[in-house]
């Protein structure tokens, strides 16, 4: 049993399912629904499986065609992919089972196919090794992601999709004049071959250049955050949550791969600079976000201050490496699960109510508790509070900062968590109280809150997970290769 | 001065002429416009580029990365256009909007 | 040189002469009826001048029916879409060119 | 061998001075349709740049679908955008486009030829000579089951992304049905001469289509080119009035549609179960898999490119 278990090629199928997954919701939408229903929890099995595979054998090495790399493309996993992976396929449960009840009819029959295409091109993107093919799973990724943006239609939600889909575009192009350039220097596309082969020369320098600005520019890294507010509020909610929740970290982890294989060692002040731009985002993204009246667009400039943690680590982690790197990791997973949680839970209030505007919230913390306390324990981890996994995070990042003396970005680090602080807790504030004008409830689904609430117990839950977790990560050392041949 | 390098400059060039346009200009087809015309610049350099083998045979490989490129190209602009086209008839307007604080 | 090698060059450089024509036609001629008229016409004469050059050239049989076989493609398209054009034209009211 | 240096250059520096001249005219004239127009005849020079550069494959995708596919995509859209309700709005717009061009934005014109300095002089900075992957390419395809290395890169050693550009093209036709295209014009009924025209033409391009396939194999062409043909057949066919009948466009368009990347997900499913790994052929039967697979995948392209083309979701046309 185990045997078959364990032969079972659980990371191929990450890929595979979703993809025939989604042709069969497009082929025959009167089942899209439970198709995608049943893609999803299998994900989440495959996932596990290929969990249990990296523990017993280490690392999860796939040649495509049997050529191997260079000429063929390899597929990879490590501690760090197995996370992301993990966080995909347990948001996106998460997600699916929330959205068989937002989406109906018409709208449900168009939502399935897409989300699962979705699905594949994320899990292809944290399982590649190879720079030209991860630029196809970006367009993937990001294609799906811009329809799906629109899909309901509308103003706002239109010209957000608009916008993102420019943005999405010129951040590929660049990341792939990145990847001619570093092909032409180098004479491949496989990472860790780029990685023994790299040194500093201008064409390194500018493919560092190119492709750290298209992917800041799809991470919507401050000052490129610019689309996405209105596009990541004007969404459907299961699909706020999945832009996010994983969309944006996507790009993030290729940066991150990028740079502890292949620039790490040559980033001459670029770190410090994104360090910057990453402090930038948490402040500004704060500020904005106590600013919002309207729920679903604080969540995203929130979601603009989170990213912002993810690249402070950068000049720390240059400096000290392993720390800072697993606090990045740490963050980018615990916000996941937690925005995930929050979004859907602003996407039932905003069903129930009609509206998102947040001093209208009428007394929903009595009406519809489990909405209100997946928002409130989403909210704990977002700050950072303990025991959660943004506290994890949080409190790795502040080690590295304070045990290198960054002053500066301690003091960032910690007014960002107050300003989290005062706009989760402004929302709540208002959820207890009665608004001027009362409404007619529409009812939430029981499976919509607590798809909610499950993914921000999740948020917590990985607060006391901290050493496992940490063990995992360190799985194929992923931050100690830095700059060293395979 | 050997042609893989003299195109190789000019698909820079392209690519920084669609850059420009794509931020100066307003209208959303010039805008897509601009997008394929910055990913021709990128496909000439990395087939171009691909011509500095000694034997008389460039490298197969751009070659079929390209190929691959102008298919996403040409479906991102299908994709782009339908959006445009959707948003005009939704606001009137083939632009975005200035962005506004809210 | 061989004989053949200048016959054939001068079929190619007639042809090149045909397709300036029809460019130069399409360039200053005065409306759609009249630009698609020079440049069609022009350029199947054109293209078949430069197909009989090369035939003359061409190494095998086959290589000079694919040849013949590529002008006639050419002739039924540029037939097809110059049609399609005027036809487009006419529907939405371009009105034909008077002295 | 000097004389020919010298001819090479004088093609080489007006092809590239044209490129930069089109493209220019594309983003900065004051007419929308003298820019399309402009785009098309800058793929067309792309492509001969493409037959400069020893990349005959490539050259003919990008006349297939740069600029035929492309060219015919963005001609609708602006025949759509002008004869929307909006036209005093978008005559507006097109004045203030123009007015536009008149003065250049400083700020982003100086950051850009920095950028563009910039990566000319890490272009320039390359090695003079570099084998690329030339040499792996040679050393495997004898066993690549086709002796055109273009189509052993595409179906055989990066098979894997071609698997995903079936699926980024069929979900930019997913989403496009999504987004739900604005309804076409009626068409007037096909003359009796355009009639016979393209009944003429329809058997000779699949013909074209399947030769451009079959020859694939080991010379220029493969299943991109070919369904990239397929497709320009079906959007002359729609041009001509001719429409699928509907019971055809709903099941039967999206199997065709999905035929594709299907085709592509269950060889790398059966490989998987056969050789262990996914996409791996065995090699004796590498060519003859390589055909079906690319067989369907051109069937696919084309039905997918026209579909594209048409815009509005079947559904829409079931209700009319």
């Amino acid at each position: 049993m185990g045997a078959v278990f364990t032969d079972i090629p659980w990371g191929v199928g990450l890929i595979l399912l979703p993809l025939a997954g989604g042709m069969i919701c497009f082929l025959w939408p009167g089942i899209a629904k439970i198709a995608g229903l049943v893609t999803a929890f299998v994900v989440v099995l495959s996932v596990a499986g290929l969990g249990w595979q990296i523990l017993d054998d280490g690392v999860y090495h796939h040649t495509l065609g049997g050529w191997g790399a260079p000429l063929g493309i390899d597929l990879y996993a490590d501690g760090l992919s197995l996370l992301m992976l993990a966080a995909t396929a347990l948001v996106g449960l998460g997600v699916s089972v929330h959205s068989s009840g937002y989406f109906e009819g018409e709208y449900s029959a168009r939502f399935w196919p897409l989300w699962l295409f979705l699905l594949a091109a994320l899990n292809a993107l944290f399982l590649s090794a190879d720079i030209f093919n991860l630029y196809l799973t970006l367009e993937l990724m990001g294609l799906a992601a811009v329809v799906l943006t629109a899909l309901m239609g509308g103003r706002d939600a239109l010209s957000g999709a608009m916008r993102y889909l420019l943005v999405t575009l010129l951040g590929s192009l660049a990341y792939l004049l990145g990847v001619a350039l570093l092909f032409h220097n180098f004479g491949s596309v496989d990472m860790a071959i780029l990685a023994g082969r790299v040194e500093a020369s201008p064409a390194v320098r500018a493919a560092l250049g190119l492709m750290s600005a298209g992917l800041a520019l799809k991470i919507g890294l401050f000052p490129f955050h610019f689309w996405l507010p209105p596009a990541h509020a004007s969404a459907p909610a299961p699909v706020s949550a999945l832009l996010s929740a994983l969309v944006v970290k996507a790009p993030f982890y290729i940066l991150l791969r990028l740079w502890l294989e292949i620039f790490g060692p040559l980033s001459e002040g670029v770190d410090a600079l994104l360090g910057l731009l990453g402090a930038a985002a948490v402040l500004w993204g704060s500020v904005q976000a106590l600013r919002q009246t309207r729920l679903k667009l604080l969540l995203a400039y929130s979601t603009v201050a989170q990213i912002g943690y993810l690249f402070v680590a950068f000049p720390l982690a240059v400096a000290a490496g392993l720390t800072a790197w697993s606090a990045a990791a740490y963050l980018m997973l615990s916000h996941a699960l937690a925005k995930a949680a929050m979004f859907l839970a602003a996407g039932n209030l905003l069903r129930f109510g009609g509206h998102d505007r947040i001093p209208d919230l009428d007394r929903v913390v009595q009406r519809l508790p489990l909405s209100t306390g997946a928002f409130a324990l989403g909210g704990v981890a977002i700050v950072g509070l303990p025991p959660s996994g943004g506290f994890v995070g949080k409190w790795l990042l502040l080690e590295a900062a304070l045990s290198q003396g960054r002053w500066g970005l301690v003091a960032v680090i910690i007014l960002g968590s107050l300003l989290a602080a005062a706009y989760v807790f402004k929302v709540l504030g208002h959820a207890f109280t009665q608004a001027s004008t009362p409404h007619e409830p529409r009812a939430v689904p029981a499976s919509m809150e607590w798809a909610a609430l499950l993914l921000a117990m999740g948020a917590i839950l990985l607060g006391f997970l901290a050493s496992p977790v940490l063990a995992l990560l360190g799985i194929g050392d992923p931050f100690v290769a830095s700059g060293v041949g395979p | 001065m050997s042609a893989a390098f003299a195109y190789a400059l000019v698909g820079v060039g392209l690519f920084s002429l669609g850059l420009y346009a794509l931020i100066v200009h307003a209208h959303l087809l010039r805008k897509i416009l601009a997008i394929n015309v910055m990913g021709s610049g990128v496909f000439l350099v990395l087939v171009a580029l691909g011509g500095r083998t000694r034997e008389a045979q460039p490298d197969a490989v751009p070659h079929a990365m390209v190929i691959t490129g102008i298919v996403v190209a040409v479906s991102a602009s299908a994709l782009a256009l339908t959006l445009m086209l959707k948003l005009v008839a939704e606001t009137g307007r083939a632009e975005l909007p200035t962005h506004r604080r809210e | 040189m061989t004989l053949s090698e200048y016959f054939s060059a001068a079929l190619l450089f007639a042809g090149a002469f045909f397709f300036l024509a029809g460019t130069l036609g399409l360039l200053r001629f005065p409306d759609v009826y009249t630009r698609l008229h020079a440049v069609t016409k022009a350029d199947n004469v054109g293209l078949g001048l430069m197909v009989a050059g090369l035939t003359v050239q061409a190494e095998t049989w086959t290589a000079a029916g694919k040849l013949l076989l590529i002008w006639l493609l050419v002739l039924l398209t540029g037939s097809t879409v110059a049609h399609l054009i005027s036809r487009g034209a006419l529907r939405r009211g371009i009105q034909l060119w008077k002295l | 061998m000097e004389a020919i240096t010298q001819l090479q250059y004088a093609f080489d520096a007006p092809l590239g001075l044209g490129l930069l001249w089109l493209a220019w005219r594309t983003l900065a004239c004051q007419d929308l349709f003298e820019a399309v127009v402009s785009f098309a005849a800058f793929g067309l020079l792309m492509s001969l740049a493409w037959v400069r550069l020893d990349a005959p494959d490539v050259a003919l995708a990008e006349v297939a679908v740069g600029v035929g596919l492309t060219g015919a995509l963005l001609l609708a859209a602006l025949a759509k955008l002008r004869s929307s309700k909006m036209n005093e709005d978008a005559a507006g717009q097109l004045g203030k486009e123009g007015s536009e061009v008149g003065r250049p934005q400083w700020l982003p014109l100086v950051v850009l030829l920095s950028v563009a300095a910039g990566l000319g002089h890490a272009v320039w900075s390359l090695p003079l000579y570099s084998a690329g992957l030339s040499p792996e390419v040679a050393l495997h395809l004898e066993t690549s089951g086709v002796s055109n290395p273009v189509t052993a890169v595409l179906l055989n050693f990066r098979a894997y992304d071609t698997l995903l550009e079936m699926v980024v093209l069929l979900l930019a036709l997913l989403g496009v049905w999504t987004l739900g295209g604005t309804a076409r014009r009626p068409e007037a009924a096909p003359g009796p001469v355009l009639d016979t025209l393209v009944r003429l033409l329809v058997p000779v391009l699949i013909l074209v289509a399947a030769y451009l396939l079959w020859v694939g194999a080991h010379a220029p062409g493969g299943a991109f080119q070919a369904g990239a043909l397929l497709g320009a057949m079906g959007v002359l066919m729609l041009l001509a009035g001719w429409r699928l009948r509907t019971s055809l466009m709903a099941l039967p368009l999206r199997l065709t549609v999905v035929a594709g990347p299907g085709a592509f997900v269950a060889m790398a499913v059966i490989t998987l179960f056969i050789e262990g790994r996914l996409l791996e052929y065995p090699p004796q039967h590498a060519g003859t898999l390589i055909l079906i697979l690319e067989t369907v995948a051109a069937l696919s392209i084309g039905a997918t490119l026209a579909a594209l083309f048409l815009g509005s979701r079947p559904q829409d046309l079931e209700n009319r």
